[in-house]
């Protein structure tokens, strides 16, 4: 079952040349077998300066994320035999190009310091753990699922445009911590999101949601943040 | 927060206030733009204070849109500049239109 | 840059041009309106405006507006948390509609026309 | 050539569980820098699936003293007792720590902290399954690290991503500092402090079939051995019984603790013959030989060489609720709902018991004796203290990592004020730029891929689940013609720039390293032992073999010393379940 595939793939060998090319590459792989294996198989018997991260393998680390076909995705939970034969594969749009397929991410979890990442709770911690209901729980739980892959940031127009912005995965972060019943930092978290290139420039385009590889609605909880927003704006919380 | 909110606001006044302008201008035959009826109508108080909340709903969420596209869109020098056009150019308008529906 | 345009991102890029374009329309109007405050000019940008093609650049006018309209309502529905789960069916019904109220208004412009 | 200089009064090497504990501990006492070859977030801690073990008694009465009994009866009475008590004590603060540091985890119906049944955990010391895995859904590796790399950054500490240590100077019995390079532009730096906490992780990926990721190649123990240090227990790695079928992705134990059965190609549930009393909840060891030996005599699925997991009769929602993440991966990778269909299973490269000796407070042993290498510290997976012993039970890895990093971290602020600033010397940074040029330059005929490959299938052929002598001694020879094949490496990529052609020559090489000790310690214990399983020495030996393995580099190869295993509450007794 197994069946050749090209892959076209971007390239950029700053050491050898300054400008981008395309490599096209023909790879025999079987129906299980995913994009990433493609990319290896390449790298091990064609061309070793093949450039790309990768860890996992499995959709849990982040490493792999690719512009794949026009859409960003993770390498390694991309089946070929779900793609057409020839396969297009580009870097994760709009950060800057380290080499090949490697971008440089410093920017995008940049992003994630501003808004708090962290649980804040100064109040004295209980002997046990501190008790949160199921319900409770259940209101993160999609949030923090993310793997912080950029997938979802690149992806974003808003993003392509204005390099500022918080982007998806910072305001679903923001999301997780605010929702979190434990914390306490509602206020200053809020401010951190809802400057001018803040939650605000969020249009409900959906790229994200269609990118992501956890599956997780994130533009449902920048929906939320923006209410949250509101209601704490009428109830004083916010300046 | 306010300015976002009010921008939302802004469209839904906007919206219905938009359907009425056209039902009134377009589709109700010829009476209703000939210039006596609409000095008629811009004499009565209750369509200045329709046409006013139209005039400065509108002006609002254009710009504001537009802000937000120069945002996101241009960098530097002038950004700075465009946005401080964003703001005079609709007080002018504002000042423009609040002169025709008043006197 | 090449991306695959998506529902989301196409309703959000019609969204933005027709906002630009509404925006830049409505500059016009109130300028050309402060001007027109005797009725012999008001007669005469009456009459010019019965130019046929005037018309159609009217109608075009009157879709760009709806397209908005709808556009709008469903971005204003979703953040008063109507489930994200319906925005891709709630942009095809808003298409929809925009194209039906669009058909009935032409209807009645024209009639109001001839 | 330039060097850029680094001082932290601590450094860490990975940033996982284990190396994020620890950063938070010695935050407080000095500064502190953590060196990531990937993101910090991408550490292979966030692959964790089912849970983290504490007797925290939420769901029904539980006791660290069963715990404790438990880990012993779990390691095959080869874990330090001692070591294990305080694991299993420490676990309940640590884990109500983890929970005020923001780990979401799952809650039971009145609020607390939600806990699952988990393989080898039992009450009342080994009556029925007890509830004592605190979970996150199947992603509580990635709860907790997030949860930990959060409050290290609230702390400043200092993070160093993509950056790949190649060099740990240890010199007069005291670590100086260590050597890295910016993966990202090739430049070399030199890390120097009063103490190393080396918390790397594991090096699965010397086994074909592995879960483990791509940079789980266990460098830095090899580093270490390279220089005269000892590896503790290196014959003892754990294969996971539910690895997915043709790609070894993990399937957690907390599958079956949630309900799911294992069926052979008969339909039998074959672990009611092997495990009566707590069936597919055995320890992992059990179970892997037990698929194994299904599939050998010919009783596979379809005769094929795996099994079926079985999670149909569990309820879509406990799926859905607490299994999500491994469902996703069935519908991903096979193309099954495992509400609908079995899952075929195959045992996978897993966890390794040995690594880096150290003592109960993370202090790296040189030699059996107790004595320590001054400043140097290691937790987690690439440390052996032991509390894992022979086998690991599932969810104590997270413990392990959490706990002892904690200690590794006490221990090594609290020596901050007297300890002297490391040196690291020119001799030995030119050595390792040397090193550099030399891969990058060499024109040799072999390809770092294909010499890679066959060791992982060499290794996975002779030296996994079953071993023997005779394939032993012929793993041995293999691996010297690799070791030989090693020499006449090229690589394509010659740049500076991101080369991880050159990163992975290098990797290779201490994989090599690492598989010989491994194949030396499986030929030479001639019993059979937790994840240790000689077909030609099937007994377990308590007179002879009771006692850790401690393997130095010798002038002519591998020579071996032993250490007392430590004895305290339990005695050795036949493991049965």
């Amino acid at each position: 079952m197994s069946k050749y595939y090209t892959f076209k793939i971007k390239r950029y060998l700053p050491d050898e040349n300054p400008s981008t090319r395309w490599d096209e590459f023909r790879v025999k792989l079987n129906s299980m077998e995913r994009v990433l294996d493609g990319l290896i198989k390449i790298k091990e018997t064609m061309d070793g300066t093949l450039t790309f991260r990768k860890s996992c393998a499995h959709g849990v680390c982040g490493s792999c994320a690719m512009k794949i076909n026009g859409q960003n995705r993770l390498a390694c939970q991309t089946l070929v035999k779900d793609l057409p034969e020839i396969i297009e594969i580009e870097p994760l749009p709009a950060l800057p190009v380290i080499k090949d397929l490697v971008v440089d991410m410093t920017m995008f979890f940049h992003k994630n310091d501003k808004v708090l990442p962290y649980l804040i709770n100064e109040e004295p911690p209980p002997e046990r753990e501190r008790i949160q209901s199921p319900e409770d729980q259940h209101k993160i739980l999609e949030s923090i699922t993310c793997i912080m892959c950029g997938s979802c940031t690149t992806s974003c127009p808003v993003f392509w445009a204005d390099k500022e912005y918080l982007g998806p995965s910072a305001l679903l972060k923001a999301y997780r911590f605010l929702f979190d019943t434990r914390d306490r930092a509602t206020e200053q978290r809020l401010e951190a999101i809802t400057g001018e290139h803040g939650v605000w420039r969020c249009h409900s385009i959906f790229n994200c949601v269609e990118v992501c590889p956890k599956e997780i609605d994130i533009t449902k909880h920048i929906l939320k943040l923006k209410r949250l927003a509101v209601k704490k704006g009428f109830t004083g919380g916010e300046k | 927060m306010w300015s976002w909110l009010l921008h939302r606001i802004t469209g839904v006044i906007l919206v219905v206030g938009l359907l009425y302008h056209f039902i009134l201008m377009h589709f109700m035959g010829h009476d209703n733009y000939s210039y006596e009826a609409v000095m008629q109508r811009l004499s009565e108080s209750s369509w200045k204070i329709f046409n006013i909340v139209f005039l400065f709903s509108a002006l609002y969420h254009g710009f504001y849109g537009l802000n937000g596209v120069v945002t996101e869109y241009v960098r530097g020098y002038p950004k700075k500049f465009l946005k401080t056009f964003l703001v005079i150019l609709p007080i002018a308008l504002a000042f423009f239109g609040v002169k025709i529906v008043l006197f | 840059m090449r991306y695959r345009w998506n529902t989301g991102s196409l309703a959000w890029l019609v969204h933005r041009v027709t906002g630009i374009i509404l925006s830049l329309y409505l500059i016009a109007h109130i300028y050309v309106l402060s001007h027109l405050k005797d009725p012999v000019a008001y007669n005469k940008l009456m009459a010019f405006m019965k130019n046929p093609l005037l018309k159609i650049g009217e109608l075009i006018l009157f879709a760009i507006v709806l397209k908005h309209v709808f556009a709008g309502i469903r971005i204003t529905l979703l953040e008063m948390g109507v489930s994200t789960k319906y925005h891709k069916s709630m942009a095809y019904v808003g298409a929809l509609l925009v194209f039906i109220v669009w058909v009935v208004g032409a209807f009645y412009f024209f009639r109001e026309v001839f | 050539m330039e060097i850029n200089r680094h001082y932290f009064d601590t450094v860490i090497i990975g940033s996982g569980l284990a190396g994020c504990r620890a950063a938070i501990e010695c935050i407080n006492h000095g500064t502190v820098g953590v060196l990531s070859k990937l993101y910090p977030t991408r550490s292979h801690s966030t692959a964790a699936q089912g849970g983290i073990g504490a007797a925290l008694g939420n769901e029904e009465e539980d006791s660290p003293e069963w715990h404790t009994y438990d880990t012993v009866k779990g390691s095959d009475f080869l874990g330090d007792q001692d070591a294990i008590e305080i694991m299993c004590y420490d676990a309940i603060p640590t884990i109500i720590e983890l929970e005020h540091m923001g780990v979401p985890f799952s809650r039971t119906p009145e609020g607390k902290i939600a806990q699952r049944r988990f393989g080898g955990h039992t009450r009342e010391f080994g009556k029925a399954p007890v509830r004592r895995a605190c979970y996150s859904a199947d992603r509580t590796g990635h709860a907790v690290l997030f949860a930990l790399y959060e409050q290290c950054q609230l702390k400043g500490v200092r993070f160093f991503q993509e950056f790949q240590v190649l060099d740990i100077v240890v010199e007069n019995n005291a670590v100086q500092g260590i050597i890295a390079v910016n993966i990202k532009d090739g430049s070399l730096h030199v890390f120097e402090s009063k103490a190393v906490i080396i918390a790397s992780g594991g090096y699965g990926k010397v086994f074909k079939v592995t879960s483990n990721a791509y940079a789980s190649t266990g460098e830095c123990l090899s580093m270490l051995f390279r220089q005269g240090l000892p590896l503790e227990d290196m014959e003892f790695f754990q294969f996971h019984p539910t690895g997915l079928y043709g790609l070894g992705i993990l399937i957690t134990e907390g599958a079956r603790g949630e309900g799911g059965i294992l069926i052979n190609g008969k339909g039998e549930r074959f672990m009611e013959r092997y495990a009566p009393t707590i069936k597919d909840l055995a320890p992992r060891d059990m179970v892997s030989r037990a698929i194994l030996t299904e599939i050998r005599e010919g009783r596979g699925i379809d005769g094929k060489d795996y099994v079926y997991l079985d999670l149909r009769h569990v309820d879509r929602k406990i799926l859905e609720e607490r299994l999500p993440e491994i469902t996703t991966f069935c519908k991903i990778y096979m193309g099954i709902d495992p509400s609908e269909a079995p899952i075929p299973v195959v045992p996978t490269a897993h966890y390794a018991m040995g690594g880096i000796p150290t003592d109960n407070d993370g202090r790296v042993l040189r030699d059996i004796d107790g004595s320590v290498v001054e400043g140097l510290y290691a937790a987690g997976e690439c440390a052996c203290v032991s509390v894992h012993g022979a086998n690991r039970l599932g969810c104590n890895s997270l413990l392990d990592t959490v706990v002892f990093g904690r200690r590794a971290g006490k221990a090594a602020s609290s020596t901050l004020k007297t300890a002297t600033k490391g040196k690291v010397k020119k001799e030995r940074i030119s050595l390792i730029a040397d090193c550099l040029d030399m891969i990058r330059k060499s024109n040799g005929r072999e390809t770092v891929a294909s010499v890679r490959r066959d060791l992982q299938s060499a290794m996975m052929d002779k030296c996994s689940v079953f071993r023997k002598e005779e394939e032993l001694k012929v793993l041995l020879d293999e691996l010297q013609a690799l070791k030989e094949r090693y020499k006449d490496i090229s690589i394509a990529d010659k740049s500076n720039t991101f080369n991880t052609d050159l990163l992975e020559a290098i990797e290779l090489g201490h994989m090599l390293t690492l598989s010989e000790v491994i194949a030396s310690c499986a030929l030479q214990r001639t019993e059979s032992r937790g994840a240790h399983c000689r077909e030609d020495y099937t007994k377990r030996d308590d007179e002879n073999w009771l006692k850790h393995t401690f393997a130095f580099q010798g002038d002519k190869g591998i020579t071996f010393k032993y250490k007392p295993v430590k004895l305290t509450r339990f005695k050795p007794e036949e493991r049965k379940y």
